[in-house]
C-alpha cells in the first residue's frame, strides 16, 4: 500500500471523529465520505481541501505541482486575511506540459522551488500534489527532501491529489502534513502559560481578530493558529502549546487529537459562531489553561469579560428586535460552521426555518442540519417553482447560504447572505454575531424586493403568481381525483443513484414506523448514492409528521 | 516577437485550462451541459470561476473520477455521467471535455460515446460532442477554438451541393474574446443590415446576467442544437478572432461557403471594416446610426488622445482578446510596453510591443515597473496594487467588479466606451506638479 | 422637508446662473445662435464652461454691454448683435437670454425686438426669442425651463380644431438633466415603439460629441424652427422632468393635447412605467429588446444591491436630476444622509434625505463626513479629497473626465450602467480587515 | 469722476507702456482696449482679468460680490498651483438675491466676509467688485474698510465690474488694487542681497517651479511672486525687493513701474519661454541685483549656471531633430505670451509658420504676433473649409493656440497643443521648452490622426477631399471668368463693423502702396471696429506680396 493510501486510511480510521467510533470495520474502510456520483457531483476535491485548510500560512510559499487548471483556475480567490506577509496570496504552480507528462514532471518541480526560494525567499516552500503528478508517478515527498537539503529550506509535501476524495479528506491530509513534517521542528522564543493553539480557523473576511483582542485583553497568547493569519514558524512550535481549541467542525480533528497524543496539548471543540458558543469557548481556553498550570484568577477574569461581552451584545442587538421580530430565516448550510448562531437569531425575535417545515421546533432543526449535508447543492437541483414553494411554505423572508446556492436565490427574488468561505463579511465572536444580525437587517430591509418581484409591465402576472396557480391547480386536480394525484406523487423519483421512488419511501416509512432519515436510508438505499436526495427524503417524512400532527390536531 | 518565458516555475497565472475553455463555449449553447471528464476538482474550480466571472448560476457538471476510476478507465464514470444528466436535466446537447486525469491515462472518449449509444437508446435525442482538451497543453482559448470546431464537425449538416440558401443568413464563429455585451452589440449591428445571424457559440442569450422566467439546470438561451445543424444553409460565415480560422475553414468546407475572418473588431478601421463588408453582402447602405457612432467615435479619439499619447501600458490577456485591444491602445498612441499571453498565436508576431511573451503576471509585472496602467484579468490587481499604477480590469476572470459579462469593446460604441473608461483612469492618475517636480538632478548640482 | 441655507456667504457654489442654463436650451435647436444680453464677461464665462463640458466648440454671443451702455440702456447692442450675428452666422433661430446687468437696469428686450423688426426688414426670416432669466433670481434648471416655455409660446402654431394630427408623432419636451446620451437612448426607445418623436430642446444632435461633415458657426443638430412650429399637430406630449410641467401646459394649451409627465426616469419602476405608457399609446407591444433589458437590469439590482445596502450617500445636483438618481439610490438601499440642490422644486418635498437643502457644496461636505460616497458635478472634486471618500461625477460641468455628454441615467440601460459604475465605486472602496478592525472601545477596557 | 473711473483713467495713461508714448491725448484718454462688438465678441471680462491676475495668492479667501454668474459659473477653473494653502482655490460668492438687488448688497458682502474669517481665517480677505453691485452702488470700498476695522483683518477691495472693460483692463486694476492696499503694509522678516519680487507671473501648470530651482541654486530668493504661488505675507512685505522682474506681457506693467517709483525696485521686462529670453531674464535679474549691492560674484555663476543648463537643454533637444526636422508648427497667439520659443523650435528643426502665408520670414512672424490679438479668436469665425484652405496653404503640421481654438482645430483634425492658461502642461524655463518640444512630438506622432483623416467607408472622399475639388473649383471658375471671380472675391466684406470689403482694401493698398495693417486700418478704417478682422486684412496684405514676389519671379 503507497503511503498515501495509507495515510488515507488512517484518516478514515480517526478515532477522534464521534461517528466512526460507531462504525464496523468496514464502515470504516469505505471512509466517512460519501461515494461521488458521476454527473451530479458538486464540491470541491482533495487537493482543494489541502490548500483552503494550509493557504492562510501566510508567509510560506503554496506551490502547486500539476497542469494549469489546479492553480490557474482558481488562485487568490479566498478570504483568509494576514496581518503582514502576502507571498500566500501568490500562486505558484508548475504548470506541467506534455514533456512532463511524458518525461515526468520532478525536474520541474525542482527547479520551480529553487526558482521560489532565490526569488521569494519564504521560511518555507508547501508543494501540493495533484492527480496527474500522482498519475505518473512523480513522487513528490523525495523531490521535497532533496530540495530541503540542498537549498537548506523546510520544503513540505503535501499528497492529497484531487482524486482521491473530497474536501473534508483534504482538509484531514493537508493536517497530517503538517503533524509529519511541520510541527514540532522549530522552538518558540518564549513560552508562557497562557500559550494556545487555535486549530481549524483560517480567518476568513479576518475573523480570527474579532476574537483575538478578547484573547489579549484576557493575556492569553495565541501560540499558533492553524492556519489563519499564521506564520511558519508559529506552526512548527505550535507543540508548545499549554492547550488547544479546535472549530469549525472536525477538519482537523486529526490534528488536535495526534498533538494531544504525542505533545499532551488538551483540546475541547468548541465555536466562536454566536454569543453564548463564544462565551463557553473563552470559559473552557481559560479552564485547560489553568488545568495546565495557569494562575486560577484567570477564570474570574475571564467571567467577568464574558458577563462584559455579552451585555455589550445583547445590547447593540436590542434595536433589531423591532425590525426584525417575527422575520423567519431560512438556513441552508452543511455541518461546516456551528450554527449556534441560532440561539442568538432567536433572541432578536427571528424564527429560524426548514426546508418546507412549517414550523420548526428545535429538535427539527437539528435534523435540518444533518439533512442538508455538505454545501446543501440540493439547492442547485431545484426547479423555481419547487423552490418557489419551499420559500413559500418555509414562509422565509431570507436564505442563508453558501456561495454556490446565491444565483439560484437571488433569481428567486430570495434576500440571500452569504455564509461561505468567500463572504466578505465576518461573523466570528461577539462582534461578528452583532454584524450579522445587521447583515441580516439590510438585506431584509433593502428596498429592491418589492420592486424586483413585481411583474413586468407586459406581464400580467409575476411568475410567482403563475406558480402559484400552478401548484393550486395541482391541487384542485388532486382533490378531483385524489387517486390519481397521488399515484403521480408517488411515482416521482427521489433517489435518481438508486431510482427510488416517492412511494417506496413513504411505505417504508408507514411500514416501518421510520422517523429518522438514516432509518430511510439503510432500509430503502435511498440516499446511498451521491447523498443529495437526503433534504428531500427528510420533506417526505417532515410532511409525514405534519399529516400525523394534523390528524391528531382534526381527531 | 512572440517568446516563451523560461522559467520551471510559473507565478501568478494568467492562464487558465482549456478544458473550462472549451466548456464555456457549450455554455452558449442552449440545453446544453458541458461535463467535465476528470476529477470533481476539475469542475468545481471551473465552476467557481464562471460564478463569481458571470454572477450567474453556472451549469457545468462532472464525471468524478476517483483514483481508481483514472487506473481503469472513465467508461462507466462517463456512462453514468451522461445517464444522470439526461434524467436529471433533459438537455438537447452534452459536451463532454476531457481534462489531464483522463488524457493521461487516454481514454476514448468517441469510443465510449459508441458503447454508449449501443447500451441507451433513450440517450438518442441528446447530442453528445466530445472535446480533446488535456490540461497540459494549451490554453483557455485553445479549448474554446477545438470545442467549437467538434461542434461543427459534430453537428453541422454538410450542405447539399443543390443547397437552398438562407439569402440573409449568416453565421458568424464568435471567439472567446466576446462577452456576451459584445455579442448582443454585434447582433443588433448585423440586424440592423437586416441580417440574421446565428452565433456560434452565442454566450448572450445565456451569460448575459438577464433574468430567465423559469430555470432550467442546463442552458438557457444560446443556439439550438437544430440551428447549428442548419448552419450549412447560410449565405455567409464570418469568423471574429484568429483563434476561429480552424472552425471556419471547417464550416466552409462543410457548408461550401467562403469565410471572411476579422482578427478583431476593435477600434475605428476594423469597425470601418465591418461596416463596409456587411454594406457589401447585405447591399443595404450602413444606417444612419453607425454613422453617428462613427463619428462620435472620432470625436471621442480626438479628444482623448491627449491622454493616450506617450502612454506606457502593460497588458496580459489571451491572445485574441490582446491582439484587439494591444493594437487599438497602439493606435491611441500608447505604447505597448509589455504583453504576456497564455498559447501561441501566429497574429500575435505583429503586435508592436516592447516584448510580446506566453507568460505569467510575475513575468507581466517585471516588465511594468515604469508603466501607466495595467490590463489584464482580476487577478492583476495584485500586481497593480504593487505598482502603484491604475489597473483595467479586462477577461476572465473579473470576480472583483460587477458588469464583467457586458464589457464592451468591438465596433464604433465599444471602442468609444473603452476610450472613455481608460483615458478616465489616466486622467485620474496626472500627477499634480509640486516644487519638487524640476528639481535640478543631483549630479547636475554637483557638477556645478 | 426642502429648506434653504441661512448663510450669507456661498461658498463653493453648486449652482450655475439661469441665463446660461437658457443658452444651452436655445443650443437644442437647429441652426441657433445664443445670445446673452448682458456684459462681455456672462458670455465667456458659460462658453469655457460648456466648452469644457462637451468638449465641443460651442455658439453663444454677447451683447457686450459696457458700464455706458448699461447706463443707457441695451437697445443699439442688441440691434447691433442681432445684425452681425445674422450677418456672419446665418442662423435660423437667435435665443436673446438677458442677465442680472440687463434685467437690473430693466431693459424691455420684447420691445427690443419690436423696434429691430421695424427697423431690419433683412430679419424677417430670423426667429427671435427672448427669455428674462436674471442671475440674481433662480438657477441654471430654472432658465432652461423658462426658455423652452418661451420656444413654445413664441414657436408653436396653435392647432387648428381640425388639426389633422400626425398619427405618430410625440412632443418630448426634454429637462436638461437629460444628456445628449440620454436623448440618444430615448430616441432610440420611442423609435422602437413605431413613435416619431420631437424633442424639444434637442441636444443629441448638437452636443453628442459627434464629428460634423461641415461646421457652422450656429448649432448643428437640434430640433427647426419649422419642427416646433409644427408641435401642435403632435398626437402626444410627454414632458420628462418637473421643471418642464409649465412648459408642458402651454404646450398643451396651444396644441389641445392632454400631456404626461414623467418626473423621472431612472429606476426599474419609472422605466416600467415609461414602457406601459409607451405600449399603450403606440398599441404595440413592448419589443423583446427592452424585455432583456429589464431582465438584465433586475439582475443587475440583484447583484448589485449587496453593494448599495446601507451605503449613506450624498448628493448635489440640480432639483430634477437629484430627484431621479436620488429617488433611485434610495429604491437601491442606499440612505441619502444629505442632498443640496440649487433652486426650489415641489417634487424634492418627497425625496427621501437626512437633509435637503437649497444651499452650496460647502453645505454638502459638512453633511458628508461619514458618507460612503459624494455625488455631485466636478467642482465636488476637493470636497471628496478632503472627505477622503469615492466621488461620483454628475451634471454640469464635469470638466475633468471624458464623456460627461453621453453618460446614461435613463431606462433600464442607463439604470443598469449606473449600478455597475457606482457599484464598483463602493467596490473599490470596501475596506479590508485587520488585526485592529475590532480593537475594544478604549472605555470598554477602562471599565474592565 | 468716480474713483474707479479715474483709476480707469490712470491705467490707460500708464507711461511704462512703450505704445501710450506714441498716443495723442484723446487717444490715450480712449484707452488700449480695443472696442468690442455686440455679437461678435468673445474673451473674458475686467472682473475675469483681475481675478485672473490676483487668485494664485493662495492663502486669500477670493469673495466675488454678484450673482452666482461671476463666481458659480467658472469658479475652479484656473491651473495656477500651490505648494501649500488650498483655500484660494474655495469659491466664495454673496451670490446676490433678488432682495439685494432691490435693496442693496452691502450688507450681505459684510456679512460674508465674517462668515469667511470665522469659518477660514484666512490672512486677507480680497473682495471682487463685479456688475450688479455696482449699478446698484454697492460701496465695496467702505465696507471693506469697515470690515477690516472690525474684523481686524486686512479686507482688499479689487474694483473692477466686468462692463469696465476686457481681461487685461482688468489685469492692471487688479494690480492697482495691490499697490494701494497690500504692498508695503507688512515687512519681512529678514531681506537679503538677493531678494526679487516676479511681476505677472501666475505659476500655471506650476511653471514657477520650473524657474525657482536655478535661482535657488544662484542664491537668489523670490520675495515675492505677484501673484504665482504667493502668501498673502509675501506680497504685503515685496516693497523690499532689490530687483523686479515683469513676465507674461504687459499684464501688470503698472505695478512694476509705480513699485520702481514707490520703492526705487529695479524692474525689466523678461520671459521665462524659450531658452534665450530664460537665459536673458536670468543675466538681467543677476545684473540688476549686482546693481543694487550683491557681490558681482553673482555675475559669473550666473553665466555658469546658463552656459550649463542650456547645453543641457540642447543635449536633450537634439533627438527631436531628426523627428521633427522639417515639421511645421502654426502659431496662433497673442501677445499673452512672448514667442520666443520660436528660435528654440526652430533649433530641433521646426518650421514656423503663419495664417496662409507661405513661406514666413522673421518679419512676416513679427507681423503675425501683431495680427492675431487677444485670444486669436478669428479661428472661431472660420468655416472648416476656409480652416483646411488655411492649414494646407500653410502647409502646417500642428497646431499650437489657446483653448478657444480646440475644438476648431480638432474638428478639422489637426494636432493641436494647449498653450493658454488651462493647459495642463507646464513649459517655462529649459525644462519647459525641452517638454514643449516632448509634447509637440508627441502630438505629432499619434497615430490616430491617419485614422481619423480616412473616409468612413460609406464615403467615397472625405470632406478634405471635398474641399480641394471646391477650391479646385473656384479656381476653375475664376480661370473661365476671372473679371466675375475677381468682382466676387472683391465683394467679400471683410470688415463688418465697417462694412469695408476686400476690393476696397486692395484699392486702398495699391493706391497708397500701403504695407503694415495699421496703416489700411488708418486709411480705410477697416479693423477700426472690434479689431476681429485684422488678420483678414493681414491675409490680403499678405497676398499681395505673394503675387508681388511671383511677378518679380516670373519676370
Amino acid at each position: 500500500m503507497s503511503t498515501l493510501a495509507s495515510k488515507i486510511q488512517e484518516v478514515f480510521a480517526e478515532p477522534g471523529c464521534g461517528k466512526n467510533q460507531g462504525k464496523s470495520e468496514k464502515e470504516r474502510k469505505k471512509g466517512c465520505t460519501k461515494q461521488l456520483k458521476p454527473g451530479a457531483a458538486a464540491g470541491g476535491c482533495a487537493f482543494d481541501g489541502a490548500k483552503i485548510a494550509l493557504q492562510p500560512i501566510t508567509d510560506v510559499a503554496h506551490l502547486v505541482h500539476g497542469p494549469i487548471a489546479c492553480e490557474g483556475n482558481s488562485w487568490d480567490n479566498r478570504g483568509a486575511k494576514s496581518s503582514g506577509p502576502q507571498v500566500y496570496r501568490t500562486g505558484f504552480t508548475t504548470d506541467i506540459g506534455e514533456q512532463d507528462v511524458i518525461f515526468g514532471g520532478e525536474k520541474r518541480l525542482y527547479k520551480s522551488i529553487k526558482e521560489i526560494i532565490e526569488k521569494y525567499d519564504p521560511p518555507a516552500v508547501f508543494v501540493y500534489q495533484t492527480c496527474v503528478p500522482a498519475m505518473i508517478g512523480d513522487d513528490i515527498g523525495a523531490v521535497c527532501k532533496a530540495a530541503s537539503e540542498r537549498l537548506g529550506k523546510p520544503v513540505i509535501p503535501i499528497n492529497s491529489p484531487g482524486f482521491v476524495g473530497p474536501k473534508n479528506l483534504g482538509n484531514k491530509l493537508a493536517g497530517e502534513a503538517l503533524l509529519d513534517y511541520v510541527i514540532g521542528t522549530e522552538e518558540p522564543e518564549v513560552t508562557t502559560p497562557y500559550d494556545i493553539n487555535i486549530i481549524g480557523e483560517y480567518n476568513l473576511a479576518g475573523e480570527l481578530w474579532q476574537v483575538k483582542p478578547l484573547l489579549d485583553e484576557l493575556g492569553i497568547r495565541i501560540l499558533s493558529c492553524i492556519s489563519g493569519d499564521a506564520r511558519y514558524h508559529e506552526v512548527a512550535s505550535s507543540h508548545r502549546a499549554r492547550a488547544a481549541m479546535m472549530v469549525c467542525s472536525k477538519a482537523m480533528i486529526n490534528v488536535a487529537r495526534k498533538m494531544e497524543e504525542r505533545y499532551q496539548i488538551p483540546f475541547f471543540e468548541g465555536s466562536f459562531y454566536g454569543i453564548g458558543d463564544m462565551s463557553e469557548s473563552l470559559r473552557e481556553i481559560a479552564r485547560l489553561l489553568v488545568e495546565r498550570g495557569a494562575p486560577d484568577e484567570l477564570l474570574g477574569r475571564t467571567e467577568a469579560l464574558i458577563a462584559r461581552e455579552e451585555a455589550r451584545a445583547w445590547e447593540r442587538l436590542a434595536p433589531y428586535k423591532k425590525r426584525l421580530g417575527g422575520k423567519r430565516v431560512l438556513l441552508i448550510t452543511g455541518g461546516v460552521k456551528s450554527w449556534s448562531v441560532v440561539a442568538a437569531l432567536q433572541e432578536v425575535g427571528i424564527e429560524i426555518v426548514g426546508t418546507s417545515v412549517k414550523k420548526s421546533t428545535k429538535e427539527d432543526k437539528e435534523r435540518i442540519k444533518e439533512l442538508m449535508g455538505d454545501d446543501a447543492h440540493m439547492i442547485d437541483d431545484m426547479s423555481p417553482r419547487e423552490m418557489y414553494k419551499m420559500l413559500k411554505e418555509a414562509r422565509a423572508d431570507i436564505m442563508l447560504s453558501g456561495g454556490r446556492s446565491q444565483f439560484v436565490a437571488l433569481k428567486a427574488k430570495m434576500p440571500w447572505l452569504d455564509i461561505n468561505q468567500e463572504r466578505h463579511h465576518a461573523y466570528a465572536g461577539y462582534e461578528g454575531m452583532v454584524d450579522l444580525v445587521a447583515e441580516i437587517d439590510k438585506a431584509l430591509s433593502n428596498p429592491i424586493w418589492g420592486q424586483v418581484r413585481k411583474a413586468a409591465p407586459w406581464d400580467e402576472t409575476t411568475w410567482e403568481q403563475r406558480a402559484d396557480q400552478a401548484i393550486a391547480e395541482e391541487l384542485a386536480a388532486a382533490e378531483r381525483d385524489p387517486v390519481a394525484a397521488r399515484e403521480k406523487a408517488r411515482a416521482r423519483q427521489i433517489c435518481n443513484c438508486k431510482a427510488i421512488t416517492a412511494g417506496e419511501i413513504e411505505d417504508a416509512i408507514l411500514a416501518d414506523r421510520l422517523i429518522r432519515v438514516e432509518e430511510i436510508v439503510e432500509r430503502t438505499h435511498a440516499g446511498s448514492g451521491c447523498g443529495g436526495c437526503a433534504p428531500r427524503i427528510g420533506a417526505i417524512l417532515a410532511n409525514f409528521e405534519a399529516q400525523a400532527a394534523l390528524s391528531q390536531a382534526v381527531r | 516577437m512572440l517568446s516563451t518565458s523560461k522559467k520551471a516555475c510559473t507565478v501568478n497565472p494568467l492562464k487558465m485550462s482549456q478544458p473550462i475553455g472549451a466548456a464555456l463555449a457549450f455554455m452558449g449553447l442552449k440545453g446544453a451541459m458541458p461535463l467535465l471528464h476528470g476529477s470533481q476538482g476539475c469542475t468545481s474550480f471551473g465552476l467557481v470561476l464562471f460564478v463569481r466571472h458571470f454572477r450567474e448560476a453556472i451549469p457545468l457538471q462532472t464525471t468524478a473520477m476517483s483514483e481508481v476510476a483514472t487506473v481503469i478507465g472513465g467508461l462507466e464514470n462517463v456512462e453514468q455521467a451522461v445517464v444522470n444528466i439526461v434524467s436529471r436535466t433533459k438537455p438537447e446537447i452534452i459536451g463532454i471535455c476531457s481534462t489531464g486525469v483522463t488524457e493521461t491515462k487516454g481514454d476514448d472518449v468517441e469510443g465510449f460515446i459508441r458503447a454508449i449509444r449501443q447500451k441507451h437508446p433513450e440517450l438518442d435525442g441528446v447530442a453528445l460532442v466530445s472535446v480533446s482538451t488535456p490540461d497540459f497543453k494549451d490554453a483557455f482559448q485553445d479549448g474554446w477554438a477545438k470545442a467549437v470546431t467538434r461542434m461543427i464537425d459534430q453537428l453541422v449538416l454538410p450542405a447539399a451541393p443543390d443547397v437552398q440558401r438562407h439569402p440573409r443568413r449568416l453565421n458568424v464563429l464568435a471567439g472567446c474574446h466576446l462577452t456576451p455585451g459584445d455579442i448582443d452589440e454585434l447582433r443588433d449591428i448585423f440586424e440592423s443590415f437586416g441580417l440574421e445571424p446565428l452565433f456560434l457559440p452565442d454566450l448572450s442569450g445565456s451569460l448575459d446576467g438577464h433574468l430567465p422566467d423559469d430555470f432550467t439546470p442546463t442552458t438557457l438561451g444560446g443556439i439550438g442544437v437544430a440551428e447549428i445543424a442548419g448552419m450549412g444553409q447560410s449565405s455567409w460565415i464570418l469568423a471574429i478572432g484568429e483563434q476561429m480560422r480552424g472552425a471556419a475553414e471547417l464550416l466552409s468546407e462543410k457548408s461550401g461557403l467562403p469565410f471572411t475572418l476579422f482578427d478583431r473588431l476593435t477600434g475605428l478601421s476594423s469597425s470601418d471594416d465591418l461596416m463596409a463588408w456587411l454594406a457589401r453582402i447585405s447591399g443595404r447602405p450602413v444606417p444612419l446610426k453607425f454613422r453617428r457612432q462613427r463619428s462620435q467615435l472620432v470625436d471621442a479619439m480626438l479628444d482623448g488622445h491627449f491622454h493616450f499619447g506617450g502612454k506606457k501600458v502593460a497588458i496580459g490577456a489571451e491572445p485574441d482578446l490582446l491582439w484587439a485591444v494591444g493594437s487599438w491602445l497602439t493606435e491611441m498612441g500608447c505604447e505597448i510596453r509589455a504583453a504576456v499571453t497564455t498559447t501561441q498565436s501566429a497574429r500575435l508576431e505583429d503586435l508592436p510591443s516592447g516584448a510580446t511573451l506566453i507568460g505569467d503576471l510575475e513575468d507581466l509585472e517585471g516588465m511594468a515597473s515604469d508603466c501607466d496602467l495595467l490590463i489584464t484579468h482580476s487577478h492583476g490587481r495584485q500586481a497593480a496594487e504593487r505598482l502603484e499604477i491604475p489597473f483595467f480590469r479586462l477577461g476572465i476572470p473579473t470576480f472583483d467588479r460587477l458588469g464583467a459579462g457586458h464589457q464592451l469593446t468591438v465596433g464604433y460604441r465599444g471602442t468609444r466606451s473603452l476610450i472613455f473608461d481608460i483615458g478616465n483612469l489616466f486622467i485620474a492618475q496626472a500627477h499634480e506638479p509640486n516644487p519638487g517636480t524640476w528639481r535640478l538632478p543631483e549630479e547636475v548640482m554637483a557638477s556645478a
